[in-house]
């Protein structure tokens, strides 16, 4: 590729062109670019959220400077009510799940990279893909706005359970107005992803480049693309919940709220709902969403293990089966988090049987993992020990997964913070470190330089040991029956866990503080980190036969050929240890 | 896949200004999807988009919207299904006369699809419009349906058979209404007819949907019938 | 590098290894009868849970030291999988995991799937934002009607009953303490009034959700375990998001000999 | 203003409900909720649409009224309210609790009554209070249970009890308000906005506790105490509507007339049946 055509594109960015290229441009970069830095916003600002939620979970009578200022209502002169503590941990759960779990993995570096996988120039359909960020950008807004109404920010967590958040502002603070805007921002998050859905499945479905079959794509882009199908699913169904609550919120309509309810010595005038009906939609679409939000990170750790341990997947059939498997058995089994909510005990055995199967895909992926790693020639570079700190939390976080699907278990350890330590490792971090990683590995293609990689290291050990220090004694809260969502600790059986929560806190501050080294290395890297060669990793994907920063025009028109799968690393008889997909010339012997 | 309902792509009759076909010369207009690439200085060429992404992309939207369907009968099934406070909704008649109007509206679009085949440009533009009037139709149908049992005083939230009611008859009219929209962009003359724009493609994939929807229509109309 | 993140996951593994060995932090007394099986199954889980988290972090930390590039290492092992192996891993993981939920199915059955035995003490339990409020059937045995607008928390009328009117009523005995004798069944019928509530004991092994607008019944025995701790008091809580006051709801469970039982229902119901 | 805007809007969906198609109602809804965060924070508007001048009161002429409350019949049951879910609670309290709604004194008489003058006294001005109104909560019950505030005038809130109380205010007119108090926290400040009779005051945590606030728009208004009685001082000569507010039996509402410098004795009696 030429640096004088570069040049001259560069050149014809006037000043008066940045609206255009940034607030119009349909460039499927320019737009996982935003959603990375949408993402990154969210994820700094509900991880602040958590900092606060710590804070008063180990010390509620702690005074917060300008909280109070801020919040005079939910902190007065800056100590936090329980209701403001309820408030931070909805907004800091529907941050964390919505705007950063659903939009790194998949639409951030899924549209900067999907294309260019695939060897296709553009997403199917840019405008709508440009719709679906500014729509999730105003579902932000809209969520955030909620901090900015009278009573606050909803206080019903982000699975918002009606009748709690069906019936108005007599329920509690927050459940006013603050409740609507979150349903509001909720649906138009649900529309974006929709759009952004069929985008990613058609590119996969109609873009892929000359040999680029099925069986030769990379795992990355298997990923993105079953979780594609589990996001045009699922979040249909959520949209559906969301207006139903709408309606029952503003249109008086009964289809959550059951008859004869008396909130606050106030009989409630609806009649004929079932509370029930919006947990099974609620989560029909909550647990795919889980696999939304680890799947790209089991499709991006397959594909770093395989790079920087400098040999192939291992068993990348079985990885594509498992990531299918794991997509289809995800909408199977939503009732395993209902064993407790009054559903009929015999369906609970059958949720039961499904989770359990859903565990053994999961299994496979993490025997794989470690299969490729068996003889490799591993690479400890920032990325590649992100990689493999993902492969350590997600058994961490996974295995207790096992207990929680066994209903009379789950009786025992349901709604402790039991399931807070396993949702958080598995889904919580280990997304998170899969995003790091990517972060890492992919910089230098987003933006031209390379990160830092000792601070790189510094970062990934404090945040490593950080969250196994904050998340894995929840365990041990859960096993004494410490209960989830409860802004103080008041119960005499609670009282002998404070030491250890505040063990948790301190942990929690200290990861949460290192994350600055990650953003001071992130912006430094954008303008002062070294320049990036072509393919600085010796990877084989398409994305690295592109200079970096990746041209405007991507391939410029070219179509690439592809001649080999993704993961061609470590040939026998080949003259480098890797082999690019692109790169003519005869099959590798199996 | 979605190529089985996709005819052979044959040049499009030009109607409006005669466009070069593909990608262009005028990165800032294009189809609306692709057709253009990239920011202002970044067009692909000699790349485009195979044309069939639209009709894949309206199969696999229309997946979502079976499942977003699927969700809203699961519902009034179980909630049909509980005895408390289910009080059945007469359907207004005048939904049997929409019904009649939505599959009349699907023929009219074959015959227009044909015309286009045929390129009888005329036709295709006029059975074209009727599809569109006729679908306006069915939506003021649709609101006089509303009116009539208003009239009756069920309202809204009168009882929970009565807000599926409202809730499907507005979700299908909405998702129409993107139909009415799509048709509207393939049927509105010159001006709409860009460089790079295949109306085939477009009439095609719009018809696709509108088809759906008509079938949907007749799947609810029955589950209404039947459960509400 | 590969040294010290080999070093850090067998830290992880040791210190988790060690914390559940030792029980530092553990299960709370169990003093229910079904608490046993519950309380095997864990232990069961826990033994092949622990088994693979073990063989995994450690083969982990192995790989990472044992793989490091290093000068003078040729080059790696060109593999592009072993799937006779993947099978095997795959049908011992399915082994496994679908054994565990078969044998606590045996547990839930007996939880859930049997019916009310004869002899039971039935309670009702009320949630409301934020208590528990409970209702015994006195000597007739039967639950005299709710009555929604006669529901009045000031005067201390939470189930809105209408004594004056309903004879079942009359009896009835309203506490806000569930007292219940040791050895015999109980069946709780759980009821919300406003949004949804749950009833957890840990040391009964009981959680269940309270569902407005639906009653759910939960029963089981209290041994005479419960007596030897604390006094027999223990801590019903809420743990299903309520609201502001959620992490204040709460109630006592009380377990008493029968004989105390009897005179402790008769002191309530002349209270009433 | 653009408050009133939203709650018209709000009004004619709830009107209108179910006649005007869903979406609409949720585009309003939205459009709506974004009008309340944008005005959330603004104090609600002055509810007079036509001010009139007021009258000052001459102090020279001015009469009384005083009276009993007195309760016939039957005496109610009692409820008995149970704190075991708070050891704090029950701590304060020796002996059982009793219910005060629907309590009659000894001699006859009935305490917690609000009297006020309903109408009458539209047209005079009066001036501001400065001094707060304090409602305590002790023992986790509200003391005073009944209490009578200006509008625009300030509500105490303290707590004497060890523990975490949140105090709801239910108003139909006025905007309610849901805070939480832990145990030792400073006093909270609110007031009400519109004349109002009755907001309910609640306790989520100990859900028994009830407070009762009357919001005045005159300063002529009191509560009945342990042997019944109460006094209106002040009252320029005129023709008056005064209301007697219980939350048990029942209102009533009497019409006087207070001569210059008069004193009018003014008895109200409620019936057990009445509810």
């Amino acid at each position: 590729m030429s640096d004088a055509r570069q040049g001259a594109i560069r050149a014809r960015r006037g000043a008066a062109g940045f609206i255009r290229r940034s607030v119009f441009s349909r460039d499927h970069k320019v737009i996982g670019q935003q959603y990375y830095f949408l993402a990154l916003f969210s994820v700094l600002a509900g991880m602040a959220l958590s900092v606060l939620m710590r804070l008063h979970l180990a010390w509620p009578k702690a005074r917060v400077p300008l909280l109070g200022g801020f919040s005079p209502a939910g902190a007065p002169n800056g100590v936090m009510t329980p209701e403001y503590y309820l408030s931070l941990m909805t907004i800091h759960g529907t941050l964390m799940i919505f705007f950063v779990l659903t939009i790194a993995p998949q639409n951030a570096f899924g549209n900067y990279f999907l294309p260019l996988q695939l060897g296709a120039s553009e997403m199917a359909f840019p405008r709508l893909n440009r719709l679906s960020f500014w729509i999730t950008l105003a579902a932000l807004g809209v969520l955030l706005a909620s901090f900015l109404v009278a009573d606050g920010p909803p206080i019903s967590g982000w699975t918002a359970y009606p009748p709690l958040s069906a019936v108005g502002s007599i329920a509690g603070p927050g459940e006013g107005s603050g409740q609507t805007l979150w349903i509001v921002s909720i649906s138009l998050f649900c529309v974006a992803s929709l759009f952004g859905a069929v985008n990613f499945i058609v590119t996969v479905l109609e873009l892929r480049t000359e040999g680029m079959s099925l069986m030769r794509m990379p795992l990355t882009a298997w990923a993105w693309f079953v979780t594609a199908i589990l996001t045009l699913l699922s979040f249909a169904v959520l949209l559906v919940a969301g207006v139903m609550l709408i309606l029952d919120r503003t249109g008086h309509t009964s289809f959550f709220v059951p008859g004869g309810l008396i909130v606050s010595d106030r009989i409630i005038g609806h009649h004929g709902g079932s509370p029930l009906l919006w947990q099974h939609l609620f989560w029909f679409f909550g647990h795919p969403e889980v696999y939304i939000a680890i799947l790209p990170g089991m499709g991006l750790v397959s594909h770093l293990l395989s790079t920087f341990s400098r040999k192939p997947v291992f068993g990348y059939r079985a990885m594509v089966y498992a990531i299918i498997a794991i997509g289809f058995l995800g909408f199977t089994v939503w009732g395993h988090h209902m064993f407790v909510s009054g559903m009929n005990p015999y369906s609970g055995f059958a949720f039961s049987l499904m989770t359990m199967a859903i565990a053994v895909p999961s299994a496979v992926k993490t025997f794989n993992w470690l299969g490729t790693l068996w003889g490799g020639k591993l690479r400890l570079t920032t990325a590649m020990l992100f990689a493999l700190g993902f492969v350590s939390l997600f058994v961490s976080g996974g295995l207790s997964g096992i207990f929680l699907a066994q209903p009379p278990l789950d009786a025992q350890l349901h709604a402790t913070y039991f399931v807070v330590g396993h949702f958080h490792l598995i889904m919580g971090v280990a997304a998170i470190f899969g995003v790091f990683a990517g972060t890492f590995f992919w910089f230098p293609k987003m933006f031209g330089r390379m990160m830092n990689e000792t601070w790189g290291k510094i970062h990934f050990w404090i945040t490593f040991v950080g969250v196994y220090a904050t998340f894995l004694p929840m365990y041990f809260l859960g096993l004494e029956g410490d209960v989830r969502r409860y802004a103080e600790l008041a119960d005499k059986f609670l009282i002998p866990l404070i030491p250890l929560h505040r063990f948790i806190s301190v942990a929690a501050f200290v990861t949460a503080g290192a994350q600055v080294i990650f953003v001071a290395n992130l912006f430094w890297s954008l303008w002062r980190g070294p320049r990036a060669g072509p393919n600085p990793w010796q990877a084989t994907t398409l994305e690295w036969t592109l200079p970096s920063p990746a041209p405007a025009d991507d391939f410029a028109g070219r179509v690439p050929v592809v001649y080999h799968g993704a993961y061609e690393y470590g040939v026998p008889g080949a003259e480098a240890d890797y082999v690019m997909q692109d790169a003519a010339g005869p099959y590798p012997a199996p | 896949m979605a190529t089985l309902l996709a005819p052979p792509e044959t040049e499009a009759p030009p109607i409006g200004p005669p466009g070069g076909g593909g990608h262009g010369d005028d990165p800032g207009r294009g189809g609306f999807g692709g057709g253009d690439f990239g920011d202002a200085g970044g067009e692909a060429p000699g790349w485009s988009p195979p044309p069939s992404i639209y009709l894949t992309g309206i199969w696999v939207a229309l997946a979502s919207v079976v499942m977003f369907f699927a969700a809203i009968t699961s519902i009034v099934v179980v909630r049909s299904g509980m005895a408390a406070h289910w009080t059945r909704t007469a359907i207004p008649r005048i939904l049997d006369l929409n019904t009649l109007v939505l599959v009349a509206s699907s023929a009219t679009l074959e015959v227009s699809r044909r015309a286009l085949t045929a390129r009888r440009g005329g036709t295709f533009a006029g059975f074209l419009w009727l599809t569109l009037a006729l679908g306006a139709a069915f939506l003021a149908g649709q609101l006089e349906a509303w009116r009539e049992l208003a009239a009756r005083g069920v309202y809204l939230a009168s009882n929970p058979s009565s807000s599926f009611f409202y809730l499907i008859t507005a979700a299908h009219g909405i998702h129409l209404l993107g139909g009415i929209i799509a048709l509207a962009y393939a049927a509105l003359p010159a001006g709409a007819i860009r460089k790079g724009w295949k109306p085939r493609t477009a009439v095609d994939a719009a018809a696709v949907y509108w088809h759906f929807m008509d079938g949907l229509w007749i799947y609810l109309f029955l589950l209404m019938v039947t459960r509400l | 590098m590969a040294l010290a993140l080999s070093l850090a996951l067998a830290l992880v593994t040791a210190v988790t290894v060690y914390i559940f060995w030792r029980r530092l932090w553990w299960l709370p007394v169990d003093i229910s009868r079904h608490g046993r099986g519950i309380d095997q199954q864990f232990l069961l889980t826990l033994a092949v849970c622990g088994g693979i988290f073990i063989a995994v972090q450690l083969g982990l930390a192995w790989f990472v030291w044992r793989y490091r590039e290093r000068p003078g290492r040729g080059a790696a092992v060109y593999s592009r999988g072993h799937p006779r192996l993947e099978m095997l891993a795959m049908g011992v993981a399915a082994a496994l995991f679908i054994g565990l939920n078969l044998l606590a199915y045996r547990i839930w059955a007996e939880m859930h799937f049997t019916g009310e035995s004869p002899g039971a003490l039935r309670i009702e339990v009320q949630g409301e934002q934020f208590a528990f409020y409970f209702r015994y059937p006195g000597p007739d045995g039967r639950f005299g009607p709710v009555h929604v607008d006669k529901v009045d928390d000031a005067t201390g009328n939470f189930f809105g009953l209408d004594r004056e009117h309903d004879a079942d009523s009359r009896d009835d005995i309203v506490t806000a303490t569930l007292a219940v004798p040791v050895n015999r069944p109980i069946e709780l019928r759980l009821r919300s009034r406003d949004v949804g509530h749950s009833f957890y004991v840990p040391e009964l092994r009981v959680q269940q959700d309270m569902v407005p607008g639906m009653e759910i019944p939960v029963h089981f025995t209290v041994t005479g375990e419960a007596l030897k701790h604390n006094g027999g008091r223990y801590e019903i809580v809420c743990t299903q998001l309520c609201g502001l006051g959620h992490y204040r709801m709460r109630a006592f469970l009380q377990v008493m000999t029968e004989p105390d039982f009897e005179k402790w229902l008769a002191r309530q119901a002349a209270a009433q | 203003m653009r408050l009133t805007n939203h709650s018209r809007a709000a009004s004619w969906v709830a009107e209108r409900r179910g006649r005007i198609t869903p979406i609409v109602i949720s585009f309003i809804s939205v459009a709506g909720v974004l009008l309340a965060a944008a005005c959330a924070r603004k104090p609600a508007g002055d509810t007079n649409t036509r001010p009139q001048p007021k009258v000052a009161i001459n102090p020279d002429t001015v009469g009384k009224v005083t009276g009993t409350v007195f309760f016939e019949g039957p005496r109610p049951p009692r409820g008995v309210i149970r704190m075991d879910e708070d050891p704090v609670c029950a701590a304060k309290h020796p002996g059982p609790v009793y219910a005060e709604d629907g309590a009659v004194n000894d001699n006859g008489t009935l305490p917690n009554v609000l009297v006020y003058v309903e109408q009458g006294a539209e047209r005079y001005a009066f001036s501001a209070p400065a001094d707060p109104v304090t409602l305590d909560q002790n023992g986790c019950l509200y003391v005073p249970h009944v209490l009578g505030i200006r509008v625009g005038q300030r509500l105490r809130i303290v707590s004497s009890d060890a523990t975490m109380h949140n105090i709801h205010a239910m108003p139909a007119k006025n905007r309610g308000w849901n805070l939480s108090q832990a145990a030792g926290a400073a006093p909270l400040e609110e007031a009400f906005s519109r004349p109002e009779v009755i907001i309910p005051v609640k306790c989520n945590q100990h859900p028994w506790m009830r407070a009762y606030v009357g919001v005045m728009a005159n300063p002529f208004f009191a509560v009945t105490g342990s042997d019944g009685a109460f006094r209106l001082e002040g009252l320029p000569p005129g023709e008056y509507t005064v209301a007697a507010w219980t939350a048990t039996f029942g209102t009533q509402e009497k019409r006087i007339a207070v001569p210059p410098r008069g004193t009018v004795r003014l008895d109200f009696t409620f019936r057990g049946s009445e509810r």
